[in-house]
């Protein structure tokens, strides 16, 4: 009878949500496709492509050959020609494959034409451990962050994959949507009135005056866990989740650590030139000296062995770890 | 190999994943059943002196090679009696020493990695064939492309099979790739080339050991696709998009039977060799299992080890 | 395209690269002269409906392609005028909106972004063809073998050049690619293919118009392999590896003497009507100088403009 | 008459010492082999391969098609079944193309392998601008910084192209040697008896009180230009050349900068997770507060227009006025 009867959020999954967005995305604007391996009748490796072949058909939805290079040179090439593809990698790793048409020519290409053509391709892939092995786990953001023309988000809640991927596909160059392996499962909360996550805007997830946590993707949850065995020992953490990796929200963190006095900066990826060496970097030239730690992975490949994943990747233990080295006095 | 050993080749690998099916904690698993002749086959033809390297879907590769069972049971299972100390896995088994360069789990990522261990062969003038096996899915890439260009071109000791066995992952051959056949793309690179039923371990072995022969006379590299079918779902881990009924067809193609069924019309295998086999072979993946339990996990500090 | 208006195309290419090279301040080219024949063989097969895509070697396709001199010459000479402010440069010359989708100086970088190209057409609906010209040297990058695969799955309208001029810098094209004629490559993904003299304009020109009505047709892509001769070094910056002896047979190609000689004997082509044309050929290439000249380089600033 | 009749030292350009290093190391060991885009008679693009073909012959001195995935990809598997490969990637941009071989294998192949394999190929390339535009002009290093089981080394010097050669000839792994164009006309000295230079080990360039510039290649001659300006105002600089990037030397620097109590990073390539931060973080980790200001290039891809190129890439002005902005009280 009243309005109160459609709940003001929808429960849903990580996956779904990207499912969602793609879904609404595409029934509004003809020229969004997907491409990628298995994501067709199958819906994706982690069903984040659940229906879409069914409601647009494999023309607009299309399985690709095992072929990275060419799905992101496709992608790039159409979105340059007037298309918005959402082009899935299914691991970052394979990225590696498919490096040359993003990076040598999707980001360059409003540059180097003078404004003429733009290459609005959203490139989404899946980083991140989950007993998958050397070539199949890597965190590979920080790489693209120094790319100029490029942008990369990374959400790491159900809304924020809805968000992110819809103001992605609003861009006029390539962005990098990095999810993980871990999250698909994840459940949360996505209001009716949401609209687009604004690229270049991190987010305070947790309040806390003792310390600041900045991290992004999946690690969010890992900072989450670290932080309630913290509060436990009297710790209060603030947890800025970045979101955007590139543009990153220096300001926000910066706010936040200059409040708690004291930076952790998590991150799955390798430390070296890294998102967290980045991120305090930036943060130190604005606040002037600040306390800092970094947290990532050790410096090896992360194997499928369940023992040897687990010390490579960075969980609860090494964050409370670093947390309280820092404000040891 | 005589026609007995491949059967019982084929069918270590079909009880080996049996049991490692049976155990919960194996991570997931990327099974060879179904394409027990293909690995079979192909290795038959490969010498001591020659080294095989395969895709992620290693573990018929591997036996078939001639690996010891218990540590590939052990490396698949994260223990460090496996020939990679446990952190190879599915995806990476390897043991040099025995024959068998490894796997590697990028799909088409060995092409060119196995044209390097062919240049290097050539270069010290060693007298063995550099086999590769790889899925229908890396005919799709690039790799395939540049490694057969460079192969023909130095004339270099590679033999490429590839396991057609219709599918990646969800997506079927047709929808994936244009040739009409994929042993066509060795065509424009002057290399010879043959497709066989994936499903007769004799027609692999015998095209195998042709285009070997070839190989190793130095004439450089040659093409072998054997048209195959997968058994199970692309990995433990993911869903069947094929239906049941289509399934029993497929399941009905098995090459074991279709084996041991040549072999008893010829008279060569009877029923009670057939269960002798039976046995050997459960007691050998019995072991295997043993053996993988008594071995520990990596230690913790072993994530450091052997970095660089 | 009239057999005169092919000649006069190839002559202007030909007069503006030698007035760009008598300049001290180009930076370094890849020229296109010896190469005009494909460029404007091909570009005489393609409409207005079309779109170009070529390598780095840009001169010869961007002025046949219809560009106006005047701009090409300003972007490069690195001044704002040119079509890409000056900042693209040979390398990455580009002006979609006449046509030419633009020069990729990576070699093989064009082929999958072609393909998106004409993907983005055919789910527009749009009737052009996407022609994408590449060197022999590309044929090598396994960019062609996913582009090829992909655009004849998906019946791509994707017209591929092959201008082989039998080199990349210095490397014969025989030592770096196996296959007999490099349309061969095209066979195993069944699209029609051609090779053709490309020092004839004539001959490129009919076979790229039967490919171009393949492709228009729907029925997917065809690859023109164009068999040409470089008459510069690779770049205006490398060193000539060719033995003079055998420069002097190479210039004696010249696609335009030939296209020329032959008019003439079919009394197409006076002596009065030549005169008038490389006099309107220098013409144009004297105003595409001071046009460029009179154009400004970039402000320093201009370094963060259009970066996202 | 007397051993004084051979001089010490030769003199030698850069190119030259790189040819004259693999010269000797390919009479001494018949495992290397040179594979790249005219290398064979041609000599290198650079001439950096000069004589080599003449010396050893084709099959050691190999034309390889363009095709930088194989490339790479021949080169990683011929150093794992036991050649010791030097890849030629004419410029650092196409290794992107060849990154799946060298990162997702090559470089874990002996951790994944449990120590069975190894892979010491030596993938020398060609990074920085020099007026050949968006896709030949990068400067990568800081990706491969953080890639576990690789080596990067980048010489500044005549001596070290050649010590660094002979370094990375000598690992066990993966080493990506990274020059520049700007690098091989420049001459240098080299002494008779010189030894390999141990990777991993930064050099004191030139002494100065004041500040510490921690730089590396073609940026080394950047920063004594700007040392040169800045002594002529009374700024004495200490330039650190890290000349290997994995590992870093990071002791040399913070005893430097710990020396004169200011530290500018300068790298050609792009400064959002890039070395300088690396650099910049690890110094402050070890001196506590430390002031750092960091130079690199512009957010922007780097044209081959002349005006942009320069203005994208830093050079000594920018040098200059990061050391005074870091100075001033
Ligand atoms: C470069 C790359 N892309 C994607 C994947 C994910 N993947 C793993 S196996 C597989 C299917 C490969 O199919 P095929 O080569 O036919 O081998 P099959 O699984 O059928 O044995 C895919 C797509 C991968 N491992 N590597
Ligand atoms: C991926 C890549 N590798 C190497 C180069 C360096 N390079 C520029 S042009 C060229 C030769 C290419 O030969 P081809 O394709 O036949 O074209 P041509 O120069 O003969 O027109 C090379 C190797 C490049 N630009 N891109
Ligand atoms: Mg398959
Ligand atoms: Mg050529």
């Amino acid at each position: 009878m009243s309005s109160e009867t459609t709940p003001p959020v929808s429960k849903l999954f990580f996956a779904e949500a990207i499912a969602r967005a793609l879904h609404e995305a595409m029934s509004r604007d003809p020229r969004v496709i997907v491409l990628g391996q298995d994501v067709g009748r199958y819906g994706g490796p982690y069903r984040e492509f659940s229906g879409l072949h069914a409601a647009f058909g494999g023309r607009r939805v299309r399985d690709t050959p095992v072929a990275e290079a060419s799905m992101v040179g496709l992608g790039v090439g159409a979105a340059a020609a007037g298309l918005r593809p959402v082009v899935s990698i299914t691991y970052m790793d394979f990225l590696l494959l498919g490096l040359d048409p993003l990076v040598n020519y999707g980001a360059k290409l409003r540059y180097k034409t003078g404004g003429q053509l733009g290459a609005p391709v959203v490139v989404k892939t899946t980083a991140g451990a989950r007993g998958q092995g050397v070539a199949h786990s890597q965190c590979i953001e920080s790489w693209l962050v120094g790319v100029p023309g490029l942008k990369v988000v990374a959400p790491s809640t159900p809304a924020d994959a809805w968000g992110l991927m819809h103001a992605a596909l609003q861009e006029d160059g390539p962005v990098v949507y990095v999810d993980h392996k871990r999250l698909f499962p994840t459940a949360g909360e996505l209001a009716r009135d949401a609209v687009p996550v604004p690229i270049g805007r991190a987010v305070v997830r947790r309040r806390g005056a003792d310390v600041t946590i900045a991290t992004h993707s999946y690690m969010c949850r890992v900072a989450d866990s670290a932080a309630d065995r913290l509060a436990a020992l009297g710790v209060a953490c603030e947890i800025v989740d970045l979101r955007t990796l590139a543009p990153l929200d220096v300001d926000t963190v910066c706010e936040s650590a200059a409040r708690t006095g004291a930076l952790v900066t998590l991150e799955e990826g390798q430390l070296a030139c890294g998102i967290g060496a980045e991120v305090a970097y930036r943060v130190r030239e604005k606040t002037g000296t600040m306390r800092v730690a970094r947290v990532g992975a050790l410096p090896a490949p992360v194997s499928s062995n369940p023992v040897l994943e687990a010390a490579s990747v960075p969980g609860p233990d090494e964050v409370v770890e670093a947390v309280r080295g820092l404000l040891r006095p | 190999m005589d026609a007995l050993a491949l059967l019982e080749s084929m069918m270590l690998i079909r009880a080996f994943e049996e049991a490692l099916m049976r155990r919960p904690d194996h991570g997931f698993q990327l099974l060879s059943s179904g394409e027990e002749a293909v690995a079979v086959g192909t290795c038959a033809a490969l010498t001591s002196d020659d080294t095989l390297l395969s895709s992620g879907r290693s573990i018929g590769p591997a036996l078939a090679r001639g690996l010891e069972p218990g540590p590939v049971m052990a490396e698949l299972l994260g223990r460090t009696a496996g020939p990679c100390r446990g952190r190879g896995g599915r995806g990476h088994l390897a043991q040099p020493s025995a024959g068998y360069f490894g796997a590697h789990a990028v799909v088409g990522g060995n092409l060119t990695i196995a044209a390097g261990v062919a240049l290097a062969w050539q270069a010290e003038g060693r007298p063995g064939v550099v086999a590769c096996i790889f899925g229908d899915g890396a005919c799709g890439s690039g790799a395939l492309h540049e490694a057969m260009n460079v192969a023909a071109l130095w004339k270099l000791p590679l033999l490429l099979v590839c396991d057609n066995n219709g599918w990646s992952v969800s997506t079927p051959r047709a929808e994936a790739l244009a040739p009409e056949r994929l042993s066509d793309l060795a065509a424009p690179f002057r290399m010879p080339s043959a497709t066989v039923d994936g499903m007769d371990v004799v027609a692999v072995r015998d095209a195998a050991l042709a285009l070997a022969a070839h190989v190793r006379s130095g004439a450089g590299p040659a093409f072998l696709e054997c048209v195959s079918e997968r058994f199970a779902t692309h990995s433990t881990a993911t869903r069947e998009t094929r239906p049941q009924a289509e399934m029993a067809a497929i399941l009905a193609r098995c090459p074991i039977r279709r084996h041991a069924a040549r072999l008893e019309a010829e008279g060569t295998l009877t029923e009670a060799l057939r269960a002798g086999l039976e046995r050997d072979v459960a007691d050998t993946v019995a072991d295997a299992l043993r053996y993988a339990e008594s071995a520990p996990f990596p230690d913790v500090a072993d994530a450091l080890r052997d970095v660089v």
